[in-house]
C-alpha cells in the first residue's frame, strides 16, 4: 500500500465562488468558537468545550468534498465538523447551552451534537468511539448500495485506541467506503503525540492494507485535494484510506485549558498561528488568484461575527427542557 | 402459549427459525460474528443460514467483538438492522463500550433523531466444564444501563417469539442465552408470532410461593416446583422473559397471592440480578409478605473448572427447595 | 477519627498523600496512566508526583485504557504493585475484559499461586455538565465480580487511608472517587494510617432510621440528617466505605435499631448498589422492619447535559429527606 | 523497521545433546497431546481441549531461547507451550482432570494453566487476553533490572482484537523486553485467516516501530535461532519484536471437532503433516548431523509414550478437590 504526502499535490479546481464559500466557512467556525469561549469566559455555557479553532482547514477541505447525505463521525472538538457538514449555528449553539431547540435537545451539548439531516452521526467523548460507527455507516452504505461516503474524524490520540485497529481491518476486508481523517494536532490533551505514538503513524493503516495519504491540514486546498480523490476512490469502490492532516490547535485543550507552558511552549502556538495560520493562508491565495479583494475578506469575516453573534443571542434566549422531560428518549 | 398441537424445536432451532424469518421478511436483517457463517457458530444455531441468505447477510467477521459490535451500532444508525453474535457472554467485557457508551445512549443523546436498532445476541450459563472465562451469566451489568432492552428466553417458544420482537424493536436489544439449553426441545409454532417485552410468563400456577426464575433456572424452578407438590408447597413459577424492562406487576401480584417470594438466577449473588428483584418485592409486597424474601444466584466465586467444584456454583433444584422450605419453617 | 486537632487537607490532596506516601515507602508501587505525570490529570490529583518520584514511576500512556490495565496485571504478578488511573469511570467499559475476565479471576485460576496486586483508581459522579459519557457511575457492575473489591471513599480521611489500604492489598482494588469531592476538606491526619476493607462507618449516630449512603452520597445523607433532625426524625448515617467487601452487620445492626433504613447511591437505580444492600437488609432484618426499605439512586436515563434535566437526574438532599417522611406516614 | 524471512537462517549452535533435548521436548509434547486426545474420547477428561500437535517446533524452539525465570503468557492452545518451559506432565494432567494437585488446584483447567516456578504466567480463554499481560511482566522484567524477557505466544487470530496494537504500541514507547510470538496455524477456529487479516501481518508490528521477523514454524531450528537472537536482543535493551511462525494444527479446533471438510481438505492437512511435520524434519537431520541415530529416536519416542502414559495415570488416580474449598483462593 502506498502511503504518501500530498501536501504539494495541484489542487481540484477551486473557482472563485468555491473558493469563498471555503474561506467563508472557516471563518465561520472561527467565529463560532470564539463566541463559545467568551459564552464560558462569561459563565454562561455550561460545561467545558475542546474549540477547533487552527483546525479549520481539515473540516471545511473534507467536508467539501462530501456530499450531504454522506456520513461523518466526530470527536469532542466537533464543532467544525458540525459546522462544515451544514449545521445551522442557532441550533447549535442551543445545544451547546442544553437548550430544548437544540440538535440535540439539550441533552447531549458540545460532546454528542449530532445532526442526521446533514449525515452528521454525531459527536463523541470516547476518544476513538466512533470509528466502528463510520465504519458501519460505510457497511450500511455498501450494503443498501446506496453510493455514500463515511468519512471518520478523529485526533492523533485515537491511535492509541485498539478499536481503530479492528474497525481499520474490516474496513480493509470488506472494502468499505470509509475516510479515517487523523488531525494530528501534536498533543493528545496535554502530552505531545510523539510520547504516546511509537513507528510511523501512516505505516498503521497501510499495514491494514489501507491507502494512507499526509496533507498539509492548514492547508485548504490540498485538504480538499486529498480528500476528493479518497472519497471519489471510496465512492467508486475502492475501498477504504487514510488521511492524516497536520494541524494545530489554537486554545487549551478545552476552554478551561489556560496555563499550558509545562506542556507547549507560546512560541510554538506563536508560530503557527502567525505562519501557517489556514484562514490568513487561503485568503491571501484568494486575493492572488484575483478571487477576492483583501476587503471582500473583511466584509465576510465582518458579516460572520455579526451572524455568529445572532445565533448565540438566539440560543442565549431559547427556553431548557422542563425537567419533566428528561425521561422522554431514553428509548425509541 | 398457542392451543393446537405443535411442532416441537429445539431452542437452538426455535433461535435458528426466528433469524432466517425474520431476515425473510427484511432485507436489512444481517448478522455478523466469528465462525457465524459456514460454521455457523460453534454451536451450530446458525446453520444453514449462510446457505439461504449469502455471505452478504451473514458476515464471518475477524476476532474483533469490540470492533464488529462497533460497526453494527453504526450499521443500525444507518438503515440496517444488525444482529451481532458474540459467542461467549463472557466477551461481552470486550464490547461494553460499544454497547454502554455508544449504542444504548445514541438515541438519548441526539434528543431522539438517532436510532439503533440492534441486536446483541450472546450466551452465559456454567456447567459446562468451560471455566472461569467461558461460563459466566454477566446480563445484570447490561439491564443497569439504561437505553438497552435485556431478554433472558426460558423455552424454545419464547425465544422464537421474543428474538422477533428485539430484531423488530428500535433499540439495541441484549438477547442472551443459555448455553445449556441448545438441545432443549419444546413447542414452536411454525407461524409468525412475536412475544412482547415487559411482558412476564406465569410458566406455573401455585398459591403457597412465588419462585422468580430466569433463563435456565426457569427448568430448575419447574423441576424445585414438582419436588416442592410432594412436599405439598404449592409453587408459582414466574418468568420475567425480559429483565429490563421488568413486569413489576406481574411479579408483585403474584406475590401479594402466596405472600411468599424466592428468586433465582444464575449471574453471581452479590449484586446480581436478583437483588433488583427482590427489593422491589420486599418493597412493594412489604405489607403482604410472611417470610423475607429469598435470592438464589451464582456462587460469588470464579467459576472452577474442576467438575465438583463447578457443581457447587450453580443454583440447583434441591437447593431451591431447601431455600422454598425454609420459608416456611419460620413463622 | 483520631482525637487530635487536625489538618485539613482537600479530597484531592488526601488520595495525592497516600500515594506519595505509599510511593516513598514501596518502590514496587508505579502509577500509570493518561496525563498522570507533568499534567498531575486533569483534575490535578497527581500533581507533583512525576516531580518527586520521575517518570520510570509515574508513567503517561498513550490513551489505552485497555492496554495500560493490561499491563498493569502482567506487572503485579511479576512483582510490582501499580496503581492504573482511569480518568472517567466512563472509560471502565474499555478495561472490563482486563479487569474482570483477567485481574479478577487470575488469582483464583492459578490455584492461589499467582497474585494480582493492583490498584485501578477511577472516578464517578455527575452534575458536572459533562454529559452521558463523562458521568457515570458504574461501580456495580465490578463489585458484582467475585475476585475484585470496590472502595468508594466518602471524605478525604477515608481516601487517604482506604487508598493506602488498596496499595497493600494483594488482589485487584477499583477505587473510585467523585469527582465533585475533590475539593472538599475535611481533617486528614499526617501520619501513617490504614483503613481496613469491610468496615463501615457510621458517619452520624440516629435512632429512628438508618440511611446506608455511599461516596459522595454520604454528604447528600448527612445534609437530609440534619434537615430531618429539624423535623424530629433522628436518621443513622452509615458508610460502607468498600462495597465489597461489605460489612452487613454494621448495616444490619442499625437496622434492628431503628427499624426503618433507605439506601442511597449515585449509580443508576435499577439493578444498582442499593439493590443488593437494600435486599439484604429487607432480608437479614425482615422481622424488625417497620417499613419497607427505600431505595434512591440516580435516576435511569443516561446523564443528560442540559442543566435542569442533568439535576433531576441525582439524588439531592430533599429528594432524601421525602423518601425518609415517606417511611415515617404510613403505618 | 525491518521486516524479514529468516527461515534460511543459520543455526544458533545445537549440538547432539541440545538436539536431543529438543526431540524429546517436540515428542513429549506430541505424546502428551495425543493422550490428551485419548482421554477426551474415553469421556475421561470434562470439557474440551485445544491440541497442540504440529506446533511442537514453535513452543520448543522459543522456550529454548528463553531462561527458567523467563515469562511466558499462553493461549486456549497452551499444554505444548508450558511442557516447553519445564512444567510436569504428570501435574498438567492433574490440572486437565480437574484434580487438586493439578498446577491450579483443578481450578483452571487446560484453558489456564500456569506455572509460577517456570515462569508461565498462564494460558489464556480470551483469545489475545494475555498480551497486555505480558506486556506488563516486560514492564516489571525493565522497572526491577531483572534482565528477564517477556514471550506472549498468541495465534493468528489474535490479530483481530485491538488490545494487541495498544500494547505494541506501548512496549515499543517503553523499549520493553517482550517478544510477541504469533503461531500462524491458518484458522482461527472455523475461518481461513485470510478471511480476518487484511494487509500483511509483519508490517503491523512494523508499524508500531517493533522488530518483525517470520519463521517457518515447522523448524526447530530456524524458530530458535530467531527466538534466540531476539531474546538476546531484547535482554541487551533492544526493544521488543514481533516473530511469526508459520504452523498448522494437526488435530480440530479442539478435540470435538472432527468434521473439518467445510473448512479445510484432507489433503491440506496430509501435506502439512507428511512433509513439513516438525519432529520428523528434525529428526532426520539429527540423523543427517551423526547426532543421533534413527533408533535412538524411536527410543526417544517411546519412552515419551510410556512416561507420559504414566503421567496421565497418575492424574486419572489422584483426588479431585473437595466441594467445600470451593471458596478458597478467591481472594489473596
Ligand atoms: C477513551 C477515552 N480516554 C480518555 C479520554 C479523555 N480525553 C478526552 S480528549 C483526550 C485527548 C484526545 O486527544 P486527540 O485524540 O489527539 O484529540 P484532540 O483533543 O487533540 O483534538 C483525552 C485523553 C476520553 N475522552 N476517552
Ligand atoms: C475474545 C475471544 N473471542 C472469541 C473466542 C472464541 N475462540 C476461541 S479460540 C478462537 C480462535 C483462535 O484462533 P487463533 O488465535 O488463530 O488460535 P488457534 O486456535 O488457531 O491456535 C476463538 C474465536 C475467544 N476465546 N476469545
Ligand atoms: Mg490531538
Ligand atoms: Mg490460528
Amino acid at each position: 500500500m502506498t502511503t504518501e504526502t500530498r501536501a504539494d499535490r495541484t489542487d481540484e479546481a477551486i473557482d472563485a465562488a468555491r473558493g469563498l464559500e471555503f474561506y467563508s466557512q472557516m471563518v465561520h467556525i472561527r467565529a463560532f468558537e470564539d463566541v463559545v469561549n467568551d459564552l464560558y469566559k462569561r459563565a454562561a455555557m455550561p460545561g467545558l468545550a475542546h474549540l477547533y479553532s487552527g483546525q479549520e482547514a481539515v473540516a471545511v477541505g473534507v467536508c467539501q468534498a462530501l456530499h450531504r447525505d454522506d456520513y461523518i463521525t466526530s470527536t469532542h472538538r466537533g464543532h467544525g465538523h458540525c459546522l462544515a457538514k451544514g449545521a445551522d449555528p442557532k441550533l447549535m449553539f442551543a445545544e451547546l447551552l442544553g437548550k430544548e431547540i437544540g440538535y440535540c435537545g439539550g441533552r447531549g451539548g458540545s460532546m454528542h451534537i449530532a445532526d442526521q439531516e446533514t449525515g452528521n452521526l454525531g459527536a463523541n467523548a470516547i476518544v476513538g468511539g466512533s470509528t466502528g460507527i463510520a465504519t458501519g455507516a460505510a457497511l450500511s452504505a455498501k450494503s443498501l448500495g446506496n453510493h455514500r461516503v463515511a468519512v471518520c474524524f478523529f485526533g492523533e490520540g485515537a491511535l492509541g485506541q485498539g478499536l481503530l485497529y479492528e474497525v481499520m481491518n474490516l474496513a480493509a476486508l470488506w472494502t468499505l467506503p470509509v475516510i479515517y481523517v487523523c488531525e494530528n494536532n501534536l498533543y493528545n490533551e496535554y502530552t505531545h503525540f510523539r510520547e504516546t505514538t511509537a513507528g510511523e503513524i501512516l505505516a498503521r493503516p497501510a499495514a491494514f492494507g489501507i491507502r494512507a495519504e499526509r496533507v498539509d491540514g492548514q492547508d485548504v486546498r490540498a485538504v480538499y485535494a486529498a480528500a476528493s480523490a479518497l472519497v471519489a476512490r471510496a465512492r467508486e469502490g475502492g475501498g477504504p484510506a487514510f488521511l492524516e492532516c497536520d494541524t494545530y490547535r489554537y486554545h487549551g485543550h478545552h476552554v478551561g485549558d489556560i496555563d499550558r507552558a509545562y506542556y507547549r511552549s507560546k512560541d510554538e502556538e506563536h508560530e503557527w498561528m502567525t505562519t501557517r495560520d489556514p484562514i490568513g493562508r487561503f485568503g491571501e491565495w484568494l486575493c492572488e488568484q484575483g478571487f477576492a479583494a483583501p476587503v471582500t475578506l473583511d466584509d465576510i469575516r465582518s458579516q460572520a461575527a455579526t451572524a455568529i453573534e445572532a445565533a448565540a443571542q438566539f440560543a442565549l434566549d431559547a427556553p431548557y427542557p422542563v425537567a419533566g422531560d428528561v425521561w422522554r428518549h431514553v428509548y425509541a | 402459549m398457542p392451543e393446537t398441537p405443535q411442532r416441537e424445536l429445539t431452542f437452538a432451532e426455535a433461535v435458528r427459525e426466528a433469524l432466517a424469518e425474520e431476515m425473510r421478511r427484511d432485507p436489512r436483517v444481517v448478522i455478523l460474528g466469528e465462525d457465524v457463517a459456514e460454521a455457523g457458530t460453534p454451536f451450530k444455531v446458525l446453520s444453514g443460514l449462510v446457505e439461504e441468505f449469502g455471505r452478504a447477510r451473514v458476515i464471518d467477521t475477524p476476532i474483533s467483538e469490540a470492533g464488529f459490535t462497533g460497526v453494527a451500532v453504526g450499521a443500525a444508525m444507518t438503515g440496517m438492522r444488525p444482529v451481532a453474535d458474540i459467542m461467549f457472554g463472557d466477551f461481552l467485557t470486550l464490547t461494553m463500550d460499544q454497547i454502554v457508551n455508544q449504542a444504548a445512549k445514541i438515541h438519548y443523546m441526539s434528543g431522539g433523531k438517532l436510532k439503533v436498532p440492534m441486536v446483541l445476541r450472546t450466551t452465559m450459563g456454567a456447567a459446562r466444564r468451560s471455566a472461569a472465562q467461558h461460563s459466566q451469566s454477566l446480563h445484570v451489568w447490561l439491564s443497569h444501563v439504561p437505553g438497552l432492552k435485556v431478554v433472558l428466553p426460558s423455552t424454545p417458544y419464547d425465544a422464537k417469539g421474543l428474538l422477533k420482537t428485539a430484531i423488530r424493536d428500535d433499540n439495541p436489544v441484549v438477547f442472551i442465552e443459555d448455553k445449556m439449553m441448545f438441545r432443549m426441545k419444546g413447542p414452536v409454532p411454525s407461524d409468525d408470532y412475536t412475544i412482547p417485552f415487559g411482558v412476564a410468563d406465569v410458566k406455573r400456577v401455585g398459591t403457597d410461593v412465588t419462585i422468580v426464575a430466569t433463563s435456565s433456572m426457569v427448568q430448575t424452578a419447574l423441576g424445585a416446583a414438582r419436588m416442592l407438590e410432594d412436599a405439598g408447597i404449592s409453587a408459582e413459577v414466574i418468568d420475567p422473559r425480559t429483565i429490563s424492562p421488568l413486569d413489576r406487576g406481574t411479579i408483585i401480584a403474584s406475590v401479594k397471592k402466596t405472600s411468599r417470594a424466592v428468586v433465582v438466577d444464575e449471574g453471581h449473588l452479590q449484586y446480581g440480578v436478583t437483588a433488583e428483584i427482590a427489593s422491589m418485592i420486599a418493597d412493594e409486597a412489604f405489607y403482604h409478605l410472611d417470610a423475607p424474601v429469598k435470592r438464589l444466584g451464582a456462587m460469588d466465586v470464579p467459576v472452577p473448572f474442576s467438575p465438583p467444584l463447578e457443581d457447587a456454583t450453580v443454583p440447583t433444584e434441591e437447593a431451591l427447595v431447601d431455600v422454598v422450605r425454609g420459608l416456611f419453617k419460620k413463622t
